[in-house]
């Protein structure tokens, strides 16, 4: 199909030496319910489809409709996708708004917006373009209904005539937006590009933003982490999930939802699936759900926020104790309580780490990328399987909502780890070996983790009953002193064995860093151009990203061989420095706190500033 | 003088092969004469008549004396004591794991319908096919004697007081949520209560029994119609129920004409229901409503079989689950193969 | 009423050189549910009333009748109430435990046992009684259906005998269990009397232990703590107690059910009850309930145990963020999951301090004795509506559920502390006060605690809307960053005011201890006997119980002050050291770990080789 | 030429003298058309009409859509929006603070019939006094449009699928737990929502009402009895409903003899039901249940006032509740004397 594309607006004249290229943010100002979505990812696509490293992200109100959202996207020829705390552009869409959003403008940046809003511009050091919204919507004689969805492609061809966005990719995203369905497709590229042609005809362009092609995203992919994380479970052979909606980890059950059908079709009984999922009645249901599944020998799992978490604590000791596999992904939100459930968080920490009455440990994983919610996906399964324990993946809403460039997922590159199943022979040749001492509980290896049977097993030794009371090593219900306490010393072996088979921390190092900084999770981003910046100012650093709990020997290493260690983290009470101070005593004054919670990620300056101004302490 | 040879008797067995040792579980460890002993004899005989291999079967209970019970029955069966009021999540997803086998839920009238009542609706709402009885004292035993939700308004417990609250109707409950099999009984009456667990086992949807069983420590006031004396004073039965397994051949002429309903189950078994005194059809979801209704009013204890609707599918037929149990696939079935996730990140923009 | 008493049995001739006087430990054995409570019971009072200490504890099985069941019973002229390893006597009832039994008994201790257990005393180096049970039951013409139950006072009456414990006294525990009921005391009276008769004509005592009056429970009290904590509360003006039973908690909420009609008669209104007491659905209504009454202004509690707290889990989080009074009593048993629920622990400490999803702190209590059981039961409201704020108040099995003795329960000495509350009139001044600046979640005092307004209050201007989102000052809904960031913050400032109200850590000195202990709750009376032993073999030690938390500054000095710091708790991982190392990292290195649990209280003697070994090294 | 001098109309009042006004909340952040929006208003006219003063009314609400509107009515009155599904225990303790407060509760269908299924259905078997408004419109609204419990059996949605369970009739629920005062209406219709609303606002118990509130969204598809003109050509009203306060006089030639129904409530206003089309009587439980029963059958969205039991007693009743709110006793009322803790001791052995 030959489309009309057009060719960029007249410039003022900035000299490509004082031109911003291919560095610099947009946010866009709307409100919710109007579609602004579409509009936005079809601008994050093209500019990916263009080889620029872009990332967006989504800052949106907890309601449906009518309220201020908005979305910032970062250009960034460096591959930083971090937050920025100030805006070069601005395209504002919404009069409530629009007065404080022209203070995040740097000086000499831009601001776009809807001459529809009567209110004055109040910066004069910056680009002005007001866009003739409803001019250029008659024009493209859009229906009256589809005004307020459509207005948004208007701001797309605007600024993609004024950075110079390849139309080609901005067509090449609306059809993937529209999963190729042409008249959607024809009747937003028709307002994107009558809107273009306005930008072409009567604007000047006096800003220094360009964009232009480069092959930085060759070979990438685009997705946002809870879809990564629900294919990644669908490759890990998730058999059964239980969820219940709630924001931001709805999408993760929704995107395995919909790609079971298209994965997960049994290949031997034609028109049956292998994986199950049951929308829940709430969370306490489908934690038990999963966990009675985990029990029944399927690859179980379930996925929550904050609230849904604290729901699920009482099956998550059941779980740890029985020790059945399970996993749980928490999306974290900003909590205490229901908080802010749009914004993102890495407030869970601690509340996932000692969940539950009574002495417990659990497996947490903690994926940094959408490449990596891809592996935990899988991954979890057989962790879980293998130490026979509930596994938490505290993934968050940045990670897990927003559009991220990523390496393409790989494919697993291990066989499934059932762990230590016992099917009718294996019992039986068990049974031999050890003379008639197998027991679901017994530790037959020394490393803590028992064999177990699974409903089903016809072989008559094989059942056992499972009880969240005491019990000996033959599942028999005990109270005897000594029982107690033997199993659940045998639990702590196996929270040690967990670390021969929990993902190693990923360490980056700079040469003679003195300083090194510890996270978890999606802070890697701001964190990787803070060291540049601090490295540009002098100050070395090493980092290293923790991924799972319990906490690898390295971690210990890495703390001890820096002067200071700083942990950054998105919560008020420095959680993950909590638990390495209790981890690691012996190092417990080279830790410092880098921690804050506002529901935004941080940024990267923000984590610079912390860290400069503590080290001039 | 001829030397007599002494043979043990061989056990005698099931059309399955199997004694009724293989039923059994460890011994009780309840109060003599609770109640729920007497349940789970008639679970044990019950299976024992079906001839299902014990294999076949999972059990599943919540927190309670009630719940302790699956221990001292079918020990060659799987079993999960899971959490207070919890249990219908967690059989839920277990039963998954594989669909041959036979679900049955042991509770106690605390467990099901205070803290429980979310999980038990649901579970009944989506006709998860099992067997749940609720063995309904009350009170609450393990707990030392509380009112339970079911405790009739007006009972006085020692440290308690008087219960003001109107009582859970657990059978109104499960039909209210559309159960598909509802029925009442009583622990002093074992025939029935076997009978009715016999025709659960071969019901392809949820099973709801609800069982009057006296706790003979907290709350058997002979006024009490928890007790086992004022259980049996009070009883009225609708009509008698005798299963009918499938494969046994049916004799009409028992019974006369008029005088039996039946049933016909999901796996072709028969429930007959012998009428007593006046007609009654187990199959009108009204009329079902309008009995209980009444024996509210009443204060009447009427057991029997109150509904049934055997052909509604079951949640199992609401999936496209494989004939091979889920937990039995090896990974050649579950992981999708290596050649798709080029395609995948493929439609990753 | 004049009553046969016996006068003790013939003597073997234990010169008084010889002679164990108040100074040993017996345990009973028996089945659950025979009715052995009434006559351990009866006879720790007696004891009691002869003016000796002694303690109680019961070790039962979480069934209702016919499992094995221990009950304690130690004598301690020096006061020592904590439980002892080895058994001086033991009453044995039950076949089924007969064996094990005689091991623990110490060399030249006793065996009394039914002699209808018909199984080898194996012991040679220990005293042995049988009792012809039956016997003397159809001598005392007991009816068939009660002779399990009297089989109890036969060895009442033997043991009485054995040891000279005073009949009066006993006469007098009988009459206060049966609350003066004539028929009952007289029955079981005469079975003990018979029994006592038949030791007197039919026994030789041979062994050395003996009981004599002292004085030294003059003025004391007998109670459980749980009885304590629910008197506490009705002293501190409970208005609102929503509940759900659990072992070891109901008999909290039933002590406050039994005393209510009797200590919370209005005194105005004629007929009327001050406060309310609802038996809930479960846990998650019950403290729905109780934040419910808690925000309408009512003092407001739930008392439950490990499962019924990781339940609370949520409502928790919403009243920490909306700031709402409300006290929850977590008697702990055995966790993780159901756990052993009939035995003690200490194992919801870092549970209960990270409760909720999201960055969270409380207030937490820890009583110490049965007294302050009493004195926390109405100090924990006085906190909780001074500082708005949940408080949760960790006792255990061992100090609810056991008879202890006590000092006497004092009257509060504070009136009641309402903390902040504006009422119309009150609503009004302020309003003036900070020209109309009032704001429920405004921080007037600069304090962090806020001013509320409570239901019913008729000001135009008292209303407000309470959520567990996000909202400003004047709680009106707020997802600004800066809005979050400021509310989350001034709550950490009020958990620093909270350090101004919280009871201070009760401190122990030795001269020149170089060594400290730590600790919470009823631990506290093994180690006050662990450290005159250990100070017997030299070792001085300082002693540091902590009350609450937010912990207190003089911790940390204790812990400075100290060159190891033993933290002794009842759980497996050391939960209380893990706290305190998060809290003051500086000494994170002196604090050293002695922890266990299998479900009985700890021992002095464990105790004491746990420091003395740790100190060898 | 007179000068005209203009003084501003003085706002109109309800009898107790309040204006529309003071019982306005803020602005809706609902979605335009929502179906909540239009019973948030209905309630403000409510209120308006009963005279009620804002600051004797609580309101409670759970998670959802349906629960972030009691923000947009009645900003004079104290407030809680708790947790999804637990409002109900919330608001019990609540009202204990002031047993001379009205409590109004809203709630979605997921807030009420999936999660929060075990506390509503306990609030109802208490007979709590309060007003319990369910905004059903069978989806999710708040988390974008999943499947509520009350969703139509083969509804299908965007990105679910279709729906295979059978949907929660929360009404059947309430008068399974024996609830004293049960309706139906829909937001499309709201006179009938309001009359309703009043007469809730003065049964002593707890009042269940099951409000059909289209979520324009996310599901308001024309062939749905949740959408609005679904609802509207579904909707089969069983009588006009007229609440008449206590204190009006009573005109009864207004309306034919034989035409009518009426019902005294506890503070003596009178519900009166015009009849329609067939005979009902609605303080008949067993007829209500029928009549559900039946409207579930044939798929009909019945409106109206299914029952009403006025005199059984309230939550509040089974208590020795002072007269003085609870909240406001002094310290010497509720701290026992000093005397008294000799005494105490003296009991403690
Ligand atoms: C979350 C939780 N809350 C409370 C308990 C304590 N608990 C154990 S059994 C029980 C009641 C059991 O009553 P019911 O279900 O009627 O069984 P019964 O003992 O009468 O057979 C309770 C409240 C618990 N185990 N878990
Ligand atoms: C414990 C918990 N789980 C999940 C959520 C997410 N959540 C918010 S609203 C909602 C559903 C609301 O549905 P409904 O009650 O029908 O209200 P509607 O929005 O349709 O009016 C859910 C699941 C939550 N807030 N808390
Ligand atoms: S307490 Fe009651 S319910 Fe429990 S075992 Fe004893 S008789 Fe049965
Ligand atoms: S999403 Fe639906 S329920 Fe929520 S406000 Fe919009 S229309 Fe109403
Ligand atoms: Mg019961
Ligand atoms: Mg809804």
């Amino acid at each position: 199909m030959e489309l009309e594309k057009p060719a960029g607006v007249n410039d003022a004249g900035y000299s490509p030496k004082e031109q911003i290229i291919n560095d610099f943010c947009i946010t866009f100002s709307t409100v919710n319910g109007s579609g602004s979505a579409t509009a936005n990812t079809t601008l994050l696509r093209a500019l990916f489809k263009m080889g620029i490293p872009v990332s967006g992200k989504n800052i949106f109100p907890s309601n449906i409709q009518g309220l201020p959202t908005w979305f910032t996207l970062r250009i960034s020829k460096e591959g930083y996708f971090g937050r920025l705390e100030k805006d070069d552009i601005v395209v504002s869409m919404n009069p409530a708004t629009f007065s404080k959003e022209q203070e995040y403008i740097v000086p000499g940046g831009v601001l776009l917006y809807s001459d529809a809003i009567k209110l004055p511009v109040t910066r004069q050091d910056i680009s002005v373009y007001p866009m003739p919204v409803n001019e250029i919507l008659s024009a493209a004689e859009v229906p009256q209904k589809l005004k307020d969805y459509a207005a948004n492609m208007v701001y797309v061809g605007i600024l993609s005539e004024l950075l110079r966005i390849d139309f080609e990719n901005i067509y090449q995203a609306l059809d993937f937006h529209f999963k190729g369905k042409e008249a959607a497709i024809r009747s937003n590229y028709g307002v994107i590009t009558l809107a273009a042609k306005w930008a072409q005809q009567n604007l000047k362009k006096n800003d220094p933003y360009y964009v232009k092609p480069m092959n930085a995203t060759i070979g990438k992919i685009m997705a946002d982490g809870n879809t990564a994380a629900g294919l990644g479970a669908l490759y890990g052979g998730a058999q059964f999930v239980a969820w219940y909606p709630i924001t931001p980890a709805s999408s993760l059950a929704e995107a395995m939802h919909e790609y079971l059908p298209i994965l997960r079709k049994d290949p031997v009984e034609e028109g049956k699936e292998t994986c199950v999922i049951v929308q829940a009645e709430d969370e306490i249901a489908a934690i038990g759900m999963a966990v009675g599944a985990g029990w029944g020998g399927l690859r179980a799992m379930t996925s929550t926020s904050g609230p849904g978490l604290s729901l699920m604590t009482e099956y998550l000791g059941l779980a740890y104790y029985t020790e059945t596999p399970v996993v749980v992904w928490d999306v974290q939100r900003v909590g205490p309580s229901t908080g802010l459930p749009t914004r993102t968080a890495q407030g869970d920490i601690t509340f996932a780490n000692f969940i539950g009455h009574g002495d417990t440990q659990y497996i947490l994983l903690f994926p940094g990328s959408v490449k990596e919610c891809f592996e935990f996906g899988w991954r979890a399964f057989d962790l879980a399987e293998r130490l026979q324990t509930p596994v938490i993946v505290l993934s968050d809403l940045d990670l897990g909502m927003n559009q991220w460039v990523s390496e393409p997922f790989d494919y697993p590159d291990q066989p499934m780890d059932r762990g230590k199943i016992l099917w009718e022979e294996d019992l039986d040749e068990i049974l031999e070996k050890t003379s008639d001492k197998w027991g679901r509980y017994l530790d037959i290896d020394g490393d803590g983790i028992p064999y177990r049977t699974l409903p089903g097993n016809q072989n008559p030794r094989s059942a056992y009953f499972s009880r969240g009371t005491g019990h000996d090593e033959y599942g028999a219900y005990r109270e005897d002193p000594e029982v107690w306490e033997r199993i659940l010393t045998r639990l702590k072996v196996k929270f040690e064995t967990a670390k021969r088979y929990t993902p190693k921390p990923s360490i980056k190092k700079m040469a003679n860093a003195r300083i090194g900084i510890l996270s978890v999770g999606s802070t890697d981003f701001p964190i990787l151009e803070a060291r540049d910046h601090l490295a540009r100012q002098g100050l070395a650093t090493d980092h290293l990203r923790i991924r799972a709990i319990p906490f690898d020997a390295e971690i210990g290493e890495f703390i001890r061989n820096h002067d200071a260690n700083y942990v950054v983290e998105i919560n008020r009470d420095g959680q993950l420095k909590q638990l390495l101070t209790i981890e690691f005593p012996e190092h417990a004054t080279k830790l410092r706190m880098v921690a804050r919670i506002d529901g935004l990620p941080l940024s990267a300056k923000w984590i610079e500033d912390q860290i400069l101004s503590q080290e001039a302490k | 003088m001829a030397t007599q040879i002494l043979v043990p008797a061989a056990p005698q067995t099931n059309a399955s092969g199997f004694t009724r040792n293989d039923y059994k579980g460890l011994p009780s460890t309840l109060c003599q004469g609770c109640g729920h002993n007497s349940i789970a004899n008639q679970i044990i005989a019950a299976c024992y008549e079906l001839g299902i291999a014990p294999e076949k079967i999972i059990k599943f209970s919540g927190i309670g004396c009630s719940s302790k019970s699956p221990t001292y029955f079918l020990s060659r069966s799987f079993g999960f004591n899971g959490l207070h009021g919890r249990m219908p999540s967690l059989a839920l997803g277990a039963l998954f794991a594989d669909h041959t086998l036979h679900g049955l839920g042991v509770s106690g009238d605390g467990d099901t319908a205070s803290i429980g009542m979310g999980q038990f609706k649901h579970l009944v709402r989506r006709n998860m096919p099992m067997v749940y009885i609720v063995e309904n004292n009350g009170v609450y035993g393990l707990t030392k004697g509380q009112f339970a939700p079911t405790a009739e308004k007006g009972l006085e417990l020692k440290k308690h007081g008087k219960n003001v609250f109107q009582p859970v109707d657990i059978c109104m409950e499960a039909l209210a949520s559309n159960a598909t099999f509802v029925a009442r009984s009583f622990a002093g009456d074992p025939k029935q209560v076997k009978e009715l667990i016999k025709a659960a086992f071969s019901h392809n949807g949820i099973a709801v029994l609800d069982i009057i069983s006296p706790c003979v420590t907290f709350h058997n006031h002979e006024d009490s119609v928890h007790s086992y004396v004022g259980g049996k004073a009070m009883e009225i039965p609708l009509h008698e129920v005798i299963y009918v397994p499938a494969r046994e051949e049916i004799f009409v002429d028992d019974f006369l004409e008029g005088q039996t309903k039946e049933v016909t189950l999901h796996d072709g078994s028969i429930i007959r229901l012998k009428k007593l005194d006046k007609d009654y059809d187990p199959t009108d979801r009204h009329r079902a409503l309008r009995m209980l209704d009444e024996a509210e009013k009443n204060n009447l204890l009427i057991t029997g079989l109150f509904y049934i609707e055997p052909y509604r599918p079951s949640m199992f037929d609401l999936f496209p689950l494989p004939e091979t149990p889920l937990n039995r696939l090896p990974e050649e079935r579950l992981r999708p193969a290596r050649e798709s996730i080029d395609q995948l990140n493929k439609m990753m923009f």
